[in-house]
C-alpha cells in the first residue's frame, strides 16, 4: 500500500511541476502569439484588397458549403470613407494531399477576385507547396465555379486554370475552397445590395448552422452575453477544436467585444 | 553501466560512433518525414538537440527521485513539457519556422532518440556528461538530417536551402520528395558508410597484419 | 492570471494522480507471483534458450525445475557446471552426465563428389534439397548452404570446403542443426568415439563409388578388422556403435573408401587420402596394346586348349589370392596386439580424464 | 454515416498508410519485423493500443481540454495517457499472456514512444476538420490506423525472411537492403493514393 502512495505522490508532483511551467509560460506566449496571429491576419487582408482599410466580418447567412470546405468568414473592407470595395473570404479545404489548405480569397464589388492567397498548408515541398507562387495569381479575374484543367482539358472555358502538374489533388483542392469562397461573397453581395439596411443582419445572423458554432461568429450587433453562452455552453458534440489561427482570431474577436 | 569515459569521448560518442541515426537507427520517424527540405532538416535537427539536451539534464538530475515503476511515464511528462514549451516560444518568436515545421514539433517528444538517450544514459550518468552526451547527439542527428535533407532536396527539387540550382531545363526526380525516397536515400547512403567502414576496417586489419608478422 | 496557472495544474495533476493510483494499483493486481528460486536459476541457465532440454527455453526449463520432477542437469549448454549449480539452488544431488557432440555423417566436399548440376537458388539448404535433391549425385550427402549454420545458436558449425563441420569444443548437442538439415545427416553421438564413418548413403557399392570418392560401398573390412566387433555393416553402410569403440582407428586405417575419419576439434584427420589412380605413361598403353593383340591371337586357337589356359590362370590368381590373404592375417595378428596394446593405454587416459571431470 | 467511416477506414489503412505515407512508427517498424510471428504479435499489441488511445483523448481533449480553452496542453495530456496505457499493457501481458510478453520483450516501451500511437491521437482532432469529429469516429480511425501498421509491418517481416536466405551483396548486408525493400513497399503504397472517392 505505501508503495502505490509514494508512486502516485511522485507523479503527481512532477506532473504538477510540469504543468505549472506550461501554465507559466503560456501565460507569457499566449497574447504574444495571439497579436501575430491578428498582425499576419489583417496583413493579408490588405494584401488581397489593396483599396481597403478597414475590414469588419460580414455576418449574413452563408451558403450550405461542400463536403471538405468550410468558409470561416467573409470579411466586408471598406475604403477610408466606409464605401465597400470589396470582400476577402477566408476558408479551409481539408482534401489537400497533406491535409489542410487554408485559402483566403479577394473578391470585388461585381464578384470577380482581385487576389488569391494560401496562407497555411502542409503540402510536399517542391510540389504541392508549388500553389504559394506565382501560379496562384491565375484566379485573378476569373469569378464563380473555376474549373481546373489538366493540360488543357477544360478547352476554351474563360474561367479555368491550369493545374500543378504532378500535384493536381492540391491544386483541385485550392480551387474548390477558392469556388465555395466567391459563391459566399456572392451570396453577400446580392443580400446586401438587395436586402433592406444593417439592422436585419442579426436576426439572420442567429441561425448559423451551416458553421460550426464553435466558430461562434457572434455578429457585431448580437449581445456579448449570447455570445459568452454559444462559446461555453457549446457541448463537445457540435464543437470542433479550431484547427487554425484564423478560427482563433475569431475567438479573440468575440473576446475583446464581450469585454 | 556507468561508463568512464571522458567528456569529449562522449560528445564525439554522439556524433560519430554511435550516431542515433546512422547507426543506432533511431528517430527514424522525423528523419524519413522532415528531411524534404534543408531548412526544415536543420530547424528539426536544432529544436530536438534543444530539447534533449534539457531532459538529459533534467533527467539525469531527477534519475534517484523517480522510482522504476512509473519510469517511462515521467520521463515522457519532462520531454513532453519541453517540447510543448519549445513549441509555444518557437510559435510566438520565430512563427516562420513553426508554420513550416507543423506536426514534427510534437512529433519531436516520441522522437525514440530522446526517451532512449533518458533511459540508456542519462538516468545513469551525471549531469555534465549527460549534458555533452545530449549535444552530441543532437549534433549528430542535426547533420545526418541535413545530409539526407540535401540529397532528397537536390535531387527532388533541383534547390538547395530554396535557392534553385539547375537551369530551367532540369527535370527534378519527384520520388526522392515522396516518402519512397526517404527510404532510398538512407538505405543508399547507409550502404555508402558500410563501404566506406569496411575500407577502413580492411586498412586498419592490413596495417594490423604487416605489425603482427 | 491566477486560474490560467491553476487549472493546467489541476486538469494534468489529477491525470497524473489518477494514473499514479492506477498503476501502483495494476502493479498489485497484476504481480506475477513468482518462485523466487526462477530468478537465481535463470541467472545460472546460458539463457540461449536453444530448446537443448526439451524445453521452450530457459525460463519454462526453470519453472519447470521448481515445479520438481525435472532432472537438473538436462542443460546441453550448461553440462555439469551448470547442473551442479542448479543442484545447490534446488538442494538435490546432480546425476553425472556423458557429454554428446554433433557429427556430420558427410565428407563429399565438391572436389570429391560428383555433382548434378549447379544450383544458382538462394544459399539454403531447403532451397536445393527441393531442386530434385540437391546438386549432389549422392542423394544423401551434405549439400553445403549452411542452413544448419544459421540456426546454430553457439556458432559450432561452419561449412569448410562446401560440407558442413562440426568443432566439438563449441558444440553443445542442443539439436537444432540436426533438426534444420534437409537431408538429416547431422546426428548427435557421443564424445567419447572420436572416430564416424562419414557416410550415409545405403547405395550400393558400385552406386556409391560412381556417386563420391569417399563413400561407404558397405564392403564390411571395417566391420572384420574391428578388434572390438563395434562396427556392423547395415543395408550397404557401416555404422560404428559408440558404446563399443575404443578409437583404436584400425577402421580408419583399413577402409579402401578413406570414408572412416578421425574427428578432431580443427577437423577431420583422414588418414593419408588415397593414392589417385597412377596416370599411364605411353609405353605403358603400347604394352598393354602389344598384350591385348596377343590374346586375340590365342582365341583363334581351339576352345580346349584355351579352357585349359584360363583354368591355369585362374589357378595362379587364387594362389596368389590365398597369399594375400595370409599376409593380410599376419598383419592383422600384429596389428590385434598393437591394438590392444593402444587400448590399454586409451583406457588409463579415459578412466584419467573422468576422473578430472568429476574433480573439478 | 458508414460510408464516412468506410472513407476513414480506408484512407487510414491504404491511401495515407501511417507507416509507408506518413513515416509514423519507423523505429519499431524496421526493429521488430525480422519475424513475422513476433511481427503479427507487435501488430496486434499496437492496434489494441491505438483503439484504446484515440478512445480515451478524445475524450480527454472534448471532455477536459476544450472547455477550459487548454489546447496547448494537447501533447503533454495525450503522451501521458498512451505512456501509462502502454505500462498497463505490459503488466496485463506479462501476467496473462507471458509467451507473447517474452516475444515483443523489449518492443513495449518502444510502443510509448512510436509516433505512430501519439500520430493517431493528435490526427483523431486536427486531420478531420472537414468531417466532424465524434466518438465512434475517432475509434474507427485508431482502430484502421492500427491494422494499417500492422499489415505494412507482416508484408514486411514475410519480404524480410525471404532477404535472409537470399544472395545479397556484401556492403548491403543489413540496414541498407531492408531500407531499399521498404522503399520499394512504399512505392507499392503509393498506389493507392490515386484511390479517392
Amino acid at each position: 500500500m505505501k508503495e502505490i502512495l509514494t508512486l502516485t505522490v511522485k507523479l503527481l508532483l512532477i506532473t504538477a511541476i510540469v504543468a505549472a511551467l506550461l501554465g507559466g509560460i503560456n501565460m507569457v506566449t499566449e497574447p504574444i502569439i495571439a497579436e501575430n496571429n491578428e498582425a499576419t491576419f489583417q496583413a493579408n487582408l490588405k494584401e488581397l484588397l489593396p483599396g481597403a482599410e478597414s475590414f469588419e466580418l460580414d455576418g449574413t447567412k452563408l451558403p450550405e458549403p461542400e463536403a471538405g470546405v468550410k468558409v470561416n468568414g467573409v470579411y466586408c473592407g471598406m475604403a477610408a470613407d466606409g464605401t465597400p470595395v470589396g470582400y476577402v473570404a477566408d476558408a479551409v479545404c481539408s482534401e489537400g494531399y497533406g491535409g489542410d489548405v487554408v485559402v483566403m480569397t479577394g473578391v470585388d464589388t461585381e464578384g470577380k477576385i482581385t487576389k488569391v492567397k494560401v496562407t497555411e498548408m502542409e503540402e510536399t515541398p517542391g510540389l504541392g507547396a508549388k500553389c504559394q507562387t506565382d501560379w496562384i495569381n491565375q484566379y485573378t479575374g476569373l469569378t464563380e465555379n473555376i474549373v481546373v484543367s489538366k493540360n488543357g482539358s477544360a478547352g476554351d472555358n474563360p474561367n479555368k486554370i491550369d493545374a500543378i502538374s504532378g500535384a493536381t489533388i492540391t491544386s483541385k483542392a485550392v480551387t474548390k475552397a477558392v469556388n465555395n469562397s466567391v459563391s459566399a461573397v456572392i451570396v453577400v453581395i446580392n443580400d446586401n445590395s438587395g436586402a433592406a439596411p444593417e439592422a436585419e443582419a442579426p436576426a439572420e445572423g442567429e441561425a448559423v448552422e451551416g458553421e460550426a458554432p464553435a466558430d461562434a461568429e457572434a455578429v457585431e450587433g448580437e449581445a456579448p452575453a449570447e455570445g459568452e453562452a454559444v462559446e461555453e455552453g457549446s457541448a463537445p458534440e457540435q464543437e470542433e477544436a479550431p484547427a487554425d489561427e484564423t478560427a482563433e482570431i475569431d475567438a479573440a474577436e468575440t473576446e475583446g467585444g464581450a469585454e | 553501466m556507468e561508463n568512464k569515459k571522458g567528456y569529449l569521448s562522449t560528445f564525439l560518442n554522439g556524433l560519430i560512433t554511435e550516431n542515433p541515426t546512422l547507426v543506432l537507427f533511431l528517430g527514424m520517424c522525423p528523419t524519413l518525414a522532415v528531411t524534404t527540405g534543408v531548412i526544415n532538416g536543420v530547424g528539426m535537427g536544432l529544436s530536438t538537440t534543444a530539447v534533449l539536451i534539457c531532459s538529459n539534464i533534467v533527467i539525469s538530475l531527477l534519475r534517484k527521485f523517480i522510482p522504476d515503476k512509473i519510469r517511462i511515464a515521467s520521463y515522457i511528462v519532462i520531454i513532453a513539457g519541453f517540447v510543448t514549451i519549445v513549441q509555444m516560444l518557437l510559435n510566438a518568436y520565430v512563427p516562420a519556422l513553426s508554420s513550416s515545421l507543423g506536426i514534427y514539433i510534437p512529433l519531436i517528444v516520441v522522437n525514440c532518440i530522446i526517451l532512449g538517450r533518458a533511459e540508456a544514459f542519462a538516468n545513469k550518468n551525471t549531469v555534465g556528461k549527460s549534458a555533452l552526451d545530449g549535444l552530441g547527439m543532437g549534433l549528430g542527428f542535426t547533420c545526418s538530417l541535413c545530409i539526407i535533407a540535401a540529397v532528397r532536396e537536390i535531387l527532388g527539387a533541383g534547390t538547395f536551402a530554396g535557392i534553385p540550382l539547375f537551369g530551367e531545363s532540369f527535370q527534378p526526380v519527384s520520388i526522392m520528395i515522396l516518402p519512397p525516397g526517404a527510404f532510398l536515400t538512407l538505405g543508399v547512403l547507409l550502404a555508402v558508410i558500410n563501404v566506406i567502414g569496411g575500407r577502413i576496417k580492411k586498412n586498419k586489419s592490413d596495417d594490423t597484419e604487416k605489425e603482427g608478422i | 492570471m491566477f486560474n490560467s496557472i491553476l487549472v493546467p495544474i489541476l486538469i494534468i495533476g489529477g491525470m497524473g494522480l489518477v494514473f499514479g493510483v492506477l498503476l501502483g494499483v495494476a502493479s498489485k493486481v497484476f504481480a506475477v507471483k513468482e518462485d523466487e528460486r526462477i530468478p537465481k536459476i535463470l541467472e545460472v541457465l546460458p539463457g540461449a534458450n536453444c530448446g537443448g532440454c526439451g524445453f521452450a527455453g530457459c525460463s519454462a526449463y526453470a519453472a519447470a525445475l521448481c515445479k520438481g520432477g525435472v532432472k537438473t542437469n538436462m542443460c546441453p549448454v550448461g553440462g555439469e557446471t551448470v547442473a551442479n549449480q542448479i543442484a545447490e539452488i534446488m538442494g538435490v544431488t546432480a546425476e553425472k552426465k556423458e557429454r554428446m557432440v554433433a557429427r556430420v555423417l558427410c565428407n563429399g566436399s565438391p572436389d570429391r563428389a560428383v555433382q548434378k548440376y549447379y544450383f544458382d537458388g538462394p544459399r539454403d539448404c531447403y532451397s536445393a534439397h527441393k531442386l530434385g535433391g540437391g546438386e549432389k549425385m549422392c542423394p544423401y550427402g551434405c549439400l553445403g548452404f549452411g542452413s544448419c549454420v544459421k540456426v546454430c545458436k553457439f556458432d559450432a558449425i561452419s561449412i569448410q570446403n562446401g560440407v558442413a563441420y562440426v568443432n566439438i569444443d563449441k558444440c553443445v548437442a542442443c539439436g537444432a542443426c540436426a533438426e534444420e538439415c534437409p537431408k538429416k545427416v547431422i546426428k548427435i553421438l557421443p564424445l567419447r568415439s572420436k572416430y564416424t564413418i562419414n557416410c550415409k548413403s545405403v547405395e550400393k557399392g558400385k552406386v556409391t563409388r560412381h556417386d563420391c570418392q569417399v563413400g561407404c560401398i558397405g564392403c564390411g573390412i571395417c566391420a572384420k578388422t574391428c578388434p572390438k566387433g563395434a562396427i556392423s555393416i547395415s543395408d550397404n553402410l557401416a555404422v560404428i556403435d559408440p558404446a563399443k569403440c575404443v578409437n583404436c582407428g584400425l577402421c580408419a586405417q583399413k577402409c579402401p573408401q578413406k570414408a572412416i575419419n578421425k574427428v578432431t576439434p580443427e577437423g577431420l584427420v583422414r588418414p593419408e587420402p588415397k593414392p589417385a589412380k597412377p596416370k599411364l605413361t605411353p609405353e605403358q598403353i603400347e604394352a598393354l596394346k602389344a598384350k591385348k593383340a596377343a590374346q586375340k591371337k590365342d582365341q583363334s586357337q581351339p576352345a580346349g586348349q584355351k579352357e585349359k589356359e584360363v583354368k591355369s590362370e585362374q589357378v595362379k590368381a587364387d594362389t596368389k589370392f590365398n597369399d594375400v590373404v595370409k599376409e593380410n592375417i599376419a598383419k592383422e595378428a600384429a596389428a590385434r596386439e598393437a591394438g590392444a596394446a593402444i587400448a590399454r593405454a586409451e583406457k588409463e587416459d579415459v578412466t584419467s580424464t573422468q576422473e578430472i571431470e568429476i574433480k573439478d | 454515416m458508414v460510408a464516412d467511416l468506410l472513407i476513414i477506414a480506408i484512407g487510414a489503412i491504404l491511401i495515407n498508410n501511417f507507416v509507408l505515407v506518413q513515416f509514423l512508427g519507423i523505429c519499431p517498424f524496421l526493429g521488430v519485423s525480422k519475424k513475422v510471428d513476433t511481427s503479427v504479435g507487435m501488430g496486434f499489441a499496437v492496434i489494441f493500443v491505438m483503439a484504446c488511445a484515440s478512445i480515451i483523448t478524445w475524450c480527454v481533449q472534448y471532455y477536459l481540454l476544450v472547455p477550459f480553452h487548454l489546447e496547448y496542453l494537447q501533447t503533454i495530456a495525450f503522451i501521458l495517457v498512451i505512456a501509462v496505457l502502454v505500462q498497463f499493457v505490459e503488466m496485463f501481458l506479462k501476467k496473462s499472456i507471458p509467451s507473447l510478453y517474452s516475444a515483443l520483450g523489449v518492443y513495449l516501451p518502444l510502443i510509448t514512444t512510436n509516433c505512430a500511437v501519439l500520430g493517431v491521437a493528435i490526427q483523431n482532432i486536427t486531420k478531420f476538420t472537414g468531417v466532424e469529429m465524434s466518438f465512434v469516429k475517432s475509434l474507427v480511425y485508431g482502430v484502421s490506423a492500427g491494422i494499417g501498421f500492422t499489415i505494412a509491418i507482416v508484408l514486411f517481416a514475410g519480404v524480410r525472411e525471404r532477404l535472409e536466405s537470399s544472395d545479397v551483396p556484401e556492403f548491403l548486408k543489413g540496414m541498407p537492403i531492408t531500407l531499399v525493400t521498404a522503399a520499394l513497399l512504399s512505392i507499392a503504397f503509393l498506389g493507392f493514393s490515386g484511390l479517392s472517392f
